[in-house]
Formats: C-alpha cells, structure tokens, sequence
C-alpha cells in the first residue's frame, strides 16, 4: 500500500498531531518568539525524543524503532503544523539517513545510540552561497597524514547554532560543479577553529553561519568515502526534501484550516466572507493544490520505504509542489484575514515567515523544477 | 483476494481463464483500435466480423454487465468473481466487447429505480448490446443549471407527449433509445422534472450533429415535436427524475474520474519528445530554449501529482477509506490539467502546430490543435469547473451561500 | 502651457523663481531623508532646522496649498499658476514642505463640505502645518464593509458623547486632532454616518500602536471612552457622513495611484542587480538560474506595463480625456506588482533573504523580507483587492448583483 | 502627446473601425471561410488600399501619406476586432519598413508607389523551423556574378500563399546563430526554381511554405548591404512584432466585449451568469490586463515615431504582453460562454484559432520574455 497508512502508522501519526497540539502548540512557539528563544528549545527534544521520535529511522540494533520514512513523515507532518522549531528533520532524518547511508560500523555504533536517546543533535552544512547548489561546494578539506584540515565558510546551517555535531560537506578534490571529490566530515560543536554565527531568521527558528579557520578533522571521522560523498549527499538531500514537504504540508495544512475557520466566522456586509463566490473558488482550488500535493508527499515518504529506483524525482517534485503549496496558502492566509492578519498578534505571519524559509531550504520550486526536468532528461 | 484463499474463487478464477482462452478471439487480444470499437445497437456494422462473436460470446454469459442479476441478463457474479473475471480478461488484454452509455449509465439506475417489467424490457438489451441508448439532458437555455430544463412532457391520457429541444445528446444520432429528463411540472422546478425513455425511431424526433471548433464531434441537437411516448416508459416516480438524474451524473462524474481527459489516447509521443523535436536541445541534451524548459517540467509535475491523486483516491477507495474530498476536486484538476497538456503541445510545435488541413503538417501535428481546442470543454462539459468549485467550496469545504 | 503664451504668466515663474532662489534653504534641495520628513502638528520637532524655516517661509506664501483660497491661509493659485509653482520646485529639485492628511484628505472636503467658520477655524493650521491630522475610519469589525462602523456618537444635547473604538488610524499617537466617522443612528446604516472632528487629547481618547507581521507601524487601534466633542465640530449634514466619506475616498486612493506602492523607496539595487548579485551570471552575463531569470523578466515587464499605465492615464487626464476606467485598476495593479516585486527580491537574495535582525546580513538585507511582508497590505489597506474588483466589474463593466 | 491621440488619428481610428464593421465583418470572415478562402480576399484589399491604408508608411513623394506608425496601429487594431485576413500587416507596415530602412532610391521608387496603390503586396520569408529564430537562418545565398543562387526553405511565411512580392532573409556568410552574414533579398512570386506550398491554417487565414531550388536573383533585388542584414531585418522584426500586437489587442478587446455582453444576457439558476462574484473578477482582471497592454502597445507605436532607442525593448513588452492578453482572453471567452462557444457555428473559436497564431508569429510570450531580459542584460 502506498498511500493508506498502517495501523500502527496511524497511532503515531494521531500521537504526533496530539503531541505537537498540546506541548509545541503555536501558543508556546509564541511565547518562545517572545522571550527570544530563536528556536532552541532543548526541553522539547528530550520529550520528543522519550516519545521514541529520534529513533524512528534508526535500526533496532541500535537503539532505534526502524519504523521507516511514512512513520517519520507523520511526525514531521505534524509539526509542521505548529511550526515547531526542534531537530527532528535535522537529526532523526538528515542526521541520521547520513550515517545509515554513509558511516561505518564504528561510527553506527558510537553515534546511533546517542542520537535515539536525545543526547546529539545534529546538522547538515551544505551551502555556502545564498542559493542551495551543492554541487559548487568549494570548502577545501586538505589531507594532512590522519587528518583533514578544512578552510572556508558554509551558510545558513539550519539548526546550526545549537547542534552537538556538524555534518559538513568538503571538497578533497576537482573544482566547484564537480559532483566528484566530495567528503562528507563529522565535526564536533566545540571544535578549534570552527566558529559558529548565531542567525536569527526571520522564521524565528534561527540557523548559523559556520567559519572554519584551519580545523583540523581525524579520518576516522570521514563520514563515508573520501571524494565519494556526493553518492552519500544526494540521497540524504532527496530525504531532506521529502521530510521538509512532509513538514510544509502540515504547516499548509494549518493554516488553510484556520483560513477556513475564519471564512466561516467572519463577517462583512452582513454576510459571511465564506459566502463570497471568489472566496469560495480560492479556498476550493488551494484545496486542490493541497490534495494533490499530499499525494506527491505520500508517493514520496512511500519511495523511501520502498527503495523506489524513482527517489530523486519524487524528491524533487515533493519539495516543488510543497514550496508551491506553502507559497499560496501562506499568502491566501493573509490577504483572506484582511488587516488582523497583517498584524503580529496573529498567527498568519507566522505561517508566511517560516513558509519562505522552507521554500528556499534545499532548493525552491524553481530549483526543483529544473533539477526534475534534468531528472527527465529534458 | 489472493489465490489459495478460498476454493470456490479458485475454482471460478479456473473456470473463467478456460473460458477465455477458448471464446476470445486473437484479434480481440490486440489493441483496440478507434474504429473497431463496439457501441452496439441496431446499426452496429462490426467491422471487425470477429467483434461480433465476441460480444455474442460476452453476453451469453451476462459478462458484459457481469454484476447484474442473471434475471436481467446479467452475469450475476459477486465482486470478488467480477474482480477475478477482470483480472483474467487483462492478463489476455481482452477488448471491451462492448462500450454503452446504457452498461456505463442507464443500466444501473434501472436496476434501482424501474419496475420489474421495466427492467426485463431494457437491460437484457444493454447487456447484449441490442439497443444502443443516449442520454438528454443538457437544453440551449440549462446548461450548467440543468434543473432550469424546458422540454415539456404533457399527460394525454394513454400517452406522453413531447415537446422540446436537447443539446450535447451525444451519439443521438447513431443511438436507438433515449433517456431523457423532461418537465412534468412547470410550477415547481426540480421537483417537476420526470425521468423517461423512448426510442429515437419515434415519430417527431430529429437529431443534428453538432459541428465544434475542433470539429466534427459525437455531440447533436436533438428536437422533439409532438413525440408521444407510452406510458409505461416513465422511470420512477412521476417528478421524481431529478432524483434519478443526480444519481446518473454521478456515474458519469466517476467514469471522468476515473481516466481524467485525454489519458486515453495512447500512443502520442510524450510531450518532451515533442519538445525535444520541434525546439531542439543543447549540447548537454537540454531544450534549447530555457523558457519553455521550465514551463513543461511545470506540467509534468502537474501530470504526475495529478496521476499520483487517482492512484491514491482509488487506493483509499479499496480500503474503505472516506475519499469524496479528494475526488472532489479530480475533474477540475483533470480539465486544466488535460488543457495545460494540449496548450503546450500546440506551443512547442511552433508553426507545425498551426496547421488545420492539407499539405506540410503530418497527421500528429494536425491533431495537436484540434486536441488544444476540444480540451476547452473539459472545463465546461459534464459540470463546469466554476460549478465543480461550487460544489467543493459548498459540501467539501461547507462554506455556506449568502443568507438572506 | 509653453512659456510666452501669457505675459502674467510668464511674470508670475520669473517671481516665482526669483522667491524660491532665496528662500529655499540650501539643505531643502538636497534628497529627502526618511527621518527628515516633516508631517507637522503640536509634536513636530524639526530635525533639521532648516526644514522648519521652509515650511514657514512656504506657508506664508501658502504654498503649501498653493490652490486653496487666501481667506483660509491657501495660497489662491490658479491651475495655470500652479503648475509652474511645481514646475519650479521641481527645477531646483524642492522637497515638499510638508507632508499631511489635512491637506491631502481633509482640506478638499472641508472646502466642499464645511461651514465658513468651520473652515477658518481649521484649514489655516493645515495649510502652516500647526495641526497634524489622523483619520478614523476602520473598526475591527467593520474592514471592507466601511459603512458597518458602531463607534457611537450621542446627542448629549450640549455636545456629542462618542464611544467605541478605530483601528488602522495612522498616527493616531502622532496626531494632534482626527476626523472620525461615526454613526449617529443605528436604525440605518449608511444614512445613518456623521462627520465629525475632535482633538486627540480630549479625556477618553487612548490610541495604542499596532505591530505588524513586517515589524512596528504607523498604524494604531484608538479608544473612545465617553469622549465629549462640541457640537460644532461636526461636519456637513448630520447623518449625511457617508457621502464626505466617499469623496474622502477618493483622495485617498488618487494618491496611491498616482505613484504606486512602494516606487518612493528610492535608492535600493535594481532587479536584476540584486539577482545578478546574489545568483550569479554565466559567461555571457545572463542570470544563472534560467528559470528566475524568465521570473525576473515578467517581473520587470509587469513593472514596465505598469509605469506606462501609469502614465497613460496621467496624460490623458491632462488631455481632458475620460479614465476612470484606467485609474479604477490601478490599485489593484499597484498591490499585484509591488507584492511581486518584493517576493522575487527575498527569491533572489535565497539564504541572504532570509534573516530578521542582527549578525549575518547587511541592512538591505534585512529590509527585504520586511518589505515583502509588508506589502502583503497593499492588496487590503485603502480597500482590498476584492474590493477592488468588485468596483471594476459593477461601475466600469457595469455586471449587476444577483437579483432576488 | 504619447498616449493621446491627434485628431487625425482619431479619424484614422473612427474610419478603420467603420471599415472593418461593415466590410470585413464576422459574419463575412465566416461566409469566406466557408467558401474555403483561406484568407485570400483581393477585393478588400483594393478598398482597403482606396481607403490609403496600404500608403500610412510611406513618404509622400512616394505616394503615401506618411502618416505614422500610431496611425497605422489604428487601423490594425481595428482589423484585429473582426480578425480580417488582410495584408496589411505585411504590405503596409513589414514590406513598406523593410523598403524605406534598407531599399535604394531606385528601389523606393519603384516598388513603393505600387505598394500605395495596392497593386503589390509582400510577404516576410524569415523562419525555417517551427519556431521564430531569426538568427538562426541557414538558407544560403551564394553570389555567382551580378546575380546571388539561393537554396533551401522558408516555413509558414504569412500571406505567403498569395503575396507578389517575398522579402526573404538569406545567409550571405557565417553560420547559423551569427547575427552577420545575413541579407535580404526581393523575389517575385512568378520566379523559376520558387515552389510556394499553400498552408491551410489554425485560423483560417493561410500562410505558405518555400522551396528555393536554384533561384537566381540579380544583384538590383538586393534590399539593403550583403551580409549587413540584421540591421534592417531586426528593426523590421520589431516592427512588424508592435504591428501585430496592435492587431492582437483589437482581437482581445473583440472578444472581451462578446463575452462582456454574454455575462449580461445569459441566465443560468436565475440569474445573469455576470452577477457571479467569480466571473466579475475574472472579467476584471481580464480589463486590468487589457487596460496595461494597451499602455503598452499605444508606448511602442509612439516610440517608432519618434524614433526613440528603446523600441527593441518596448517591441518584445508589446508583444509578449499581447501574447498572454490574448491567450487569456481567447480561453475565458469560451469558459463563459460555456457549450455554445464551443460550437463552430459561434464565434468563439475564431478569436481562439487566430490568438494561438499571433502568438506564435514572430516569437511568442516565452521568446520575447528571454529577449526582454537580454534586452535589459540580465
């Protein structure tokens, strides 16, 4: 079955959706904003993670439920839909889909346990310009007899400025566009010469920039082969994109339900703006942009389970039609509120501020949209 | 069901592949072709002489209408044998024996609505291909307000009399039968409408082809002078159609749904061969121009979400899971969707996309705008999508209509 | 008006000109800056003192309202006259003197509507910029629907009682005194609307300023708590607020029109600079992401449509030609391009587009994702999109409501 | 003045739509596309010519009245409401541009008189694939001794099928893609080794493909410098691109106003299908696009008689704009008239059929979007 989930995907999503509802309400993320938390909410986590929610893509033997992609896109999912900042995407499926794909027995073995208990967080430093283009990484990591030095910049790390361990993608060999002579390196937060900038986003969740001035990295902490990480790099991205849709679709979702709501309380002229005809046609084609790009997210999550040979493409085609999706809907929750909704007491602008973000992070409907036609051969 | 589940099925599953193998014509195992299909009914030619065997062999068996009572002539199987007899005549690529607005449409509300005297006059000939029907219901003045239909249908004692017009009857002019919604009752508007059949042979009864701007179509316009009509071959309640009307859209909503428009014509090349050919590529096998790049990755993504939302509302459907919100919005998505396709087909041909008739287009480029321009009406016939949106604003969505 | 073609006139730009060389102080022909912009009223401080000295030196002349008749401090001017007074200023590239709703919204309905004593006792501290102006329109209640308003205003025989509460009053907690609309009977609702004027530091007026998804705002929700007005602070007809209402509209929505939103932040990168800047270029200086850079081309074309829009109807205006059908789309053109405009910037400048205040990011950085926010308002403030909309299609299109 | 038009113009304006009403109405498009003109219509013409249409361009001492581009767009525009095949566009504006900026004195002196008087009319001959690329012409021309011998093929030259005279773009030298080595050549109809394949058109006004096979043209019908083409065919192309988009906006406003009146008779449930809230914004949004290519069309018509430097720019506005007008306008135009505009006997398919070839006529919205950037060095 690819699209109707199990019983026991079922509780965990049902699990999930009371969870964030109650403990990562938009009430908290409020009150989070407000006292100036940029997203760092370690309390959280350590819920999150005694719900098993750390360890749902890690194997049993390590500590980890193994209960696969659909199981985790559920929780994802709801999250999304209180815009919860944690390090669920960046850790239970980046973080931990790069050291399954890529990590040694060793590494597995150190790593795993403590990433399903909730004591390591992590993050994926990929870019270093403006625009997700992981191929032009130029960030030089140079051999140096048992150990890497590394020289260089990455930006907008999201969950940067208060991840344990960095996951960070290094040119050993071949010019920036080159997919060959990439290594991906595991570094640790308190590392000499790593020097990390707190961002504060306009999400409120914030990121970091990262400078790295001579760190010097031990091979044993190469994760996967030396000049061979973009066979690691790509999947774990196409995972981070199908995760992040999972995620915009919950936060879609949300808001076009509380856009709803207030179709149907609000009046003017003496009528419901619910029973405006252009309204009525909006509300029902976002509607149908949200339909269809849950089918996309679904068929997606599915892939991964699966082992589909068609990944990336629906990788792509997630991320893009999320983006799509999160695009509209975040603006449809504006201009459909009217004046409340343009004003910081509500919750709309919530919705447009983290929607933005999410576009962009790992390519937006753009990016995608070239890198499916590349995909197909067009 | 899997096999070894239950011995009767596998039995039946036995019985059927026998049957099949032995009764199925070759031909009827190769691609159906567009003019060798069969529609039945009395001017039925068969062009193909092994058609007709084939749909005689089907309908002996009641297989045509496979879950219908035998009584009626149907097959009067369960669903897990219709479901095995199905997935036999796929595993030969079997051709439908026969295609029918009155297997697809009439047949099932008969089987709910008529009379048992009704139903054995009727449906054993649906099912055997006999009488081919067509349907009126759309009217010059109703179109999207279908209830707002005018074609009078007055009492006279021992007989109905008719009197009106119809349009969009498609195939009027090729069925033998009609069902039709007529008005009972001018006083009252939906609850004035009568559900009645009569046959096209009758006296007063004219058909019109109706030519469209991508041309010649399936679709008439179909007048009525003074048809009388026995009494007896009114369906249900006398202004109760409306009822039985509602009910038919439905199955004809669901045979669009569950094809969306044009996915039936196979063999076209995909839209980025057609692409690739007219625009050309770059040395790193790109097309050539950027723009449109972009623009077709756009409808491919559409086609695939699209695709992926039938997969997953049929899939949720076989679970017994609650799919009318998805559904809903399947026919106005399969309507841009089959628009957008067509559009840019015509746009990547360029100037060999142009062409009506005659000397320097081939015949795929000659089709490419005819496809664009009957793909208009996707969004208008069978509900327009500003009537699709009504509907999933109103029972999807429940967003009420202006009080007062 | 070419020069020679009227001595008095030609006399009047000689003095004109001479009167501004000495007047005009040096730092007043320099580009205005944000926080040198002078709204005037009871508060005002002046941050550059020379800003203080021009609008004296201006009003005195009332040049400030050069149009408007001398009885009322204005400055008399013919059109004629006029135009060669901005033509001037424009010469030596004058900032306005003063930037007000009094003159741009109150002072022509106090022209139109007002009693004589009315207007000596307040269009004279409009013209020299002594009373800084709000307007109170909005309820939370009442968006769209202006004329839902429910701030109450009372005949306590004496004087009028106001309670109830506006909201995106624009420096209502800058203002010194505010023209309302509030309802004078509750029976009626649109006959039922007055007029009225009372100063913002009367007992009961509160006026809290608003925050916005972009950051803080001019804008502020203000409180009446039995608020007691002189009976002759209320303008025209009682009840008849609805029509000054409208004309009131109307200046206002002329004045976003004739500029656009968001086209005075002057200063910042182009387009295609920001998105050469951020995204790169290939070896031919195209923008290296071609699906943008097919984005930015119809940005910049919407753009391009929209300035000779723009001033399509300004010359055909001067030209004595109709345009109410031009200008009735203006602002909804303004909203659509002004929002596209600061999404494809926060597009462009990707991760750099993304931050809200501190390390990280350069100032223009920063500005970009609050001006896109915070042009999500374009299409709701001075009347929605919707709104909009619906104008065009009912007085330009002349489509009727339902019936019935 | 550049948006108001002279009173002259205003006469122009009143007398071509006078023109068009009665003589080249719908119904008489109808009647000959139904006899199976396929555009063709000499007698039209010749009034047209009376009318002194066919002489707007050209100088007075040639016989014309040289009355300007504005002008001429009068009357385009005003062809484009009931969609008359006329050659208008190609005799009067293209061919008359195409002799004035690149013809000799004796070359003026011949063919323009003749022009003016309707006795000739010409046709553009540049494409030789399915889409517009002007550069990227490949049909050689090869001197061979006060004559040049050209080979190969043009592609839906429009009023190709019955024009006297072709103007045809060859390449002199160079290859495909170079701007240089292009030059334009004058060949009668009547010309051994010219083979003219009547196209039966979308839109029922007809086009030809060529085939040169051995043509010989002498050097006298050379229309401007060899190999120095481009820099008449460019301001030609321009041309005739503001050209078209005048006629395009006729057609758009043609049949915004059949469905404007449409939207106030039709019923449906009771009421005019134009008191529905969701048609009435669409139909506005349709006039605020109108309203916007309408300033640009009237700016580029202006420009050309001025002479100004950014008719290039303002061409490729003109015409992308017209291009996604018309498209626009031609699909809501069925949409609301519902079945019957999908029938032949209506006049919706007309607008349709036509619409989707003056958007591909000299590069649609997608070609002059990537011109327009490059245009503006982006």
């Amino acid at each position: 079955m690819t699209f109707v989930l199990t019983e026991e995907q079922n509780m965990l999503k049902e699990a999930a959706r009371d969870f964030t509802a109650e403990q990562l309400s938009l009430k908290y993320f409020r009150e989070k904003r407000n006292a100036g938390a940029n997203g760092k909410d370690p309390e959280s986590w350590n819920s999150m993670a005694e719900m098993g929610w750390a360890g749902v893509l890690i194997p049993e033997e390590f500590g980890g439920s193994e209960f696969g992609y659909v199981g985790l896109g559920q929780v994802l999912e709801a999250q999304g839909r209180t815009l919860a900042p944690t390090p669920l995407l960046q850790t239970a499926l980046i973080g931990v889909s790069a050291i399954v794909l890529g990590g040694s027995d060793e590494q597995k073995a150190t790593l795993l346990p403590k990433i399903a208990e909730g004591k390591i967080t992590t993050a994926l430093a990929v870019d270093e310009t403006a625009h997700h283009t992981p191929a032009n990484t130029s960030l030089k990591a140079v051999a140096t007899g048992g150990a890497f030095t590394l020289e260089g910049k990455k930006t907008f790390v999201a969950n940067g400025h208060f991840a344990d361990l960095f996951i960070l993608v290094a040119r050993t060999s071949g010019e920036p566009g080159d997919t060959n002579g990439l290594t991906l390196f595991m570094i640790p937060r308190e590392t000499d010469g790593l020097t990390v900038t707190e961002l504060n986003t306009l999400d409120y969740h914030g990121a970091a920039n990262l400078t790295l001035d001579g760190v010097v990295v031990p091979n044993a902490d190469v994760l996967g082969p030396v000049d061979g990480g973009w066979a690691i790099l790509e999947p774990v991205l196409d995972r981070a994109c199908i995760g992040l849709a999972a995620e915009m679709l919950g936060s879609s979702e949300a808001a076009f339900e509380m856009t709803h709501e207030y179709l149907q309380t609000r009046k003017q002229f003496g009528q419901l703006i619910g029973s405006f005809q252009s309204l009525q046609h909006r509300a029902a084609i976002m509607f149908s942009e949200m339909e269809q790009t849950r089918s996309c997210i679904a068929a997606a999550l599915n892939a991964l389970d699966q082992g589909s040979d068609d990944i990336s493409e629906l990788a792509s085609l997630a991320k893009a039609r999320a983006s799509k999706l999160v695009h509209l809907v975040s603006n449809e929750t504006i201009q459909m509120h009217g004046g409340i909704g343009m004003t910081d007491e509500h919750d709309s602008g919530f919705y447009i501020k983290r929607a933005r973000v999410q576009e962009a992070l790992y390519g937006g409907e753009g990016y995608h949209r070239e890198r499916y036609a590349d995909l197909l051969g067009f | 069901m899997a096999d070894g589940m239950d011995p009767a099925l596998d039995a039946f599953r036995a019985e059927t592949r026998a049957w099949l193998e032995e009764n199925c014509p070759p031909s009827m195992r190769t691609p159906q072709t567009e003019d060798e299909v069969v529609w039945g009914g009395r001017r039925e030619k068969f062009k193909n002489p092994e058609s007709k065997l084939w749909l005689e062999r089907m309908a002996s068996k009641g297989w045509t209408a496979p879950t219908w009572p035998k009584e009626y002539g149907g097959g009067g199987l369960s669903k897990d044998e219709n479901l095995i007899l199905q997935q036999e005549l796929k595993r030969i690529e079997a051709r439908h024996a026969l295609n029918s607005f009155g297997l697809w449409m009439l047949g099932p509300v008969l089987l709910e609505y008529a009379t048992h005297e009704q139903k054995l006059k009727f449906i054993p000939d649906i099912v055997n291909g006999k009488i081919r029907w067509c349907q009126g219901y759309s009217e010059p003045g109703a179109g999207s307000d279908l209830a707002g239909l005018q074609t009078k249908c007055e009492d006279k004692g021992d007989h109905w009399l008719i009197n009106g017009q119809k349009v969009w009857t498609s195939y009027a002019d090729e069925a033998d039968w009609i069902f039709c919604l007529v008005r009972t009752d001018t006083s009252v508007k939906h609850e004035g409408i009568s559900f009645v059949l009569f046959d096209m042979e009758s006296e007063g009864v004219e058909a019109r082809p109706i030519k469209l701007i991508s041309g010649s179509s399936p679709f008439c316009e179909t007048f009525f002078n003074d048809v009388k009509v026995p009494k007896d071959q009114l369906v249900g309640r006398l202004n109760g159609g409306w009822e039985i009307a509602k009910r038919l859209l439905q199955y004809e909503r669901s045979n669009i749904s569950a094809t969306g428009f044009g996915s039936a014509r196979s063999g076209s090349p995909e839209l980025p061969e057609i692409a690739k050919h007219y625009v050309g590529t770059t040395a790193d096998g790109k097309l050539a121009d950027a723009d449109m790049r972009s623009r077709l990755a756009d409808v491919m993504m559409a086609d695939k979400a699209f695709k992926l939302t039938i997969a997953r509302s049929a899939e949720q459907a076989k679970a017994g899971e609650e799919v009318g919100h998805t559904a809903s919005i399947i026919k106005y998505a399969a309507a841009k969707l089959n628009q957008a396709k067509t559009e840019f087909t015509v746009e990547a041909m360029g100037a060999q996309g142009l062409g009506w008739e005659g000397e320097g287009y081939s015949e795929h480029e000659l089709m490419a705008p005819k496809a664009m321009l009957r793909a208009k009406a996707n969004s208008i016939e069978g509900g327009t999508s500003e009537i699709n949106l009504n509907v999933v604003a109103k029972r999807v969505l429940g967003l009420k209509d202006h009080k007062g």
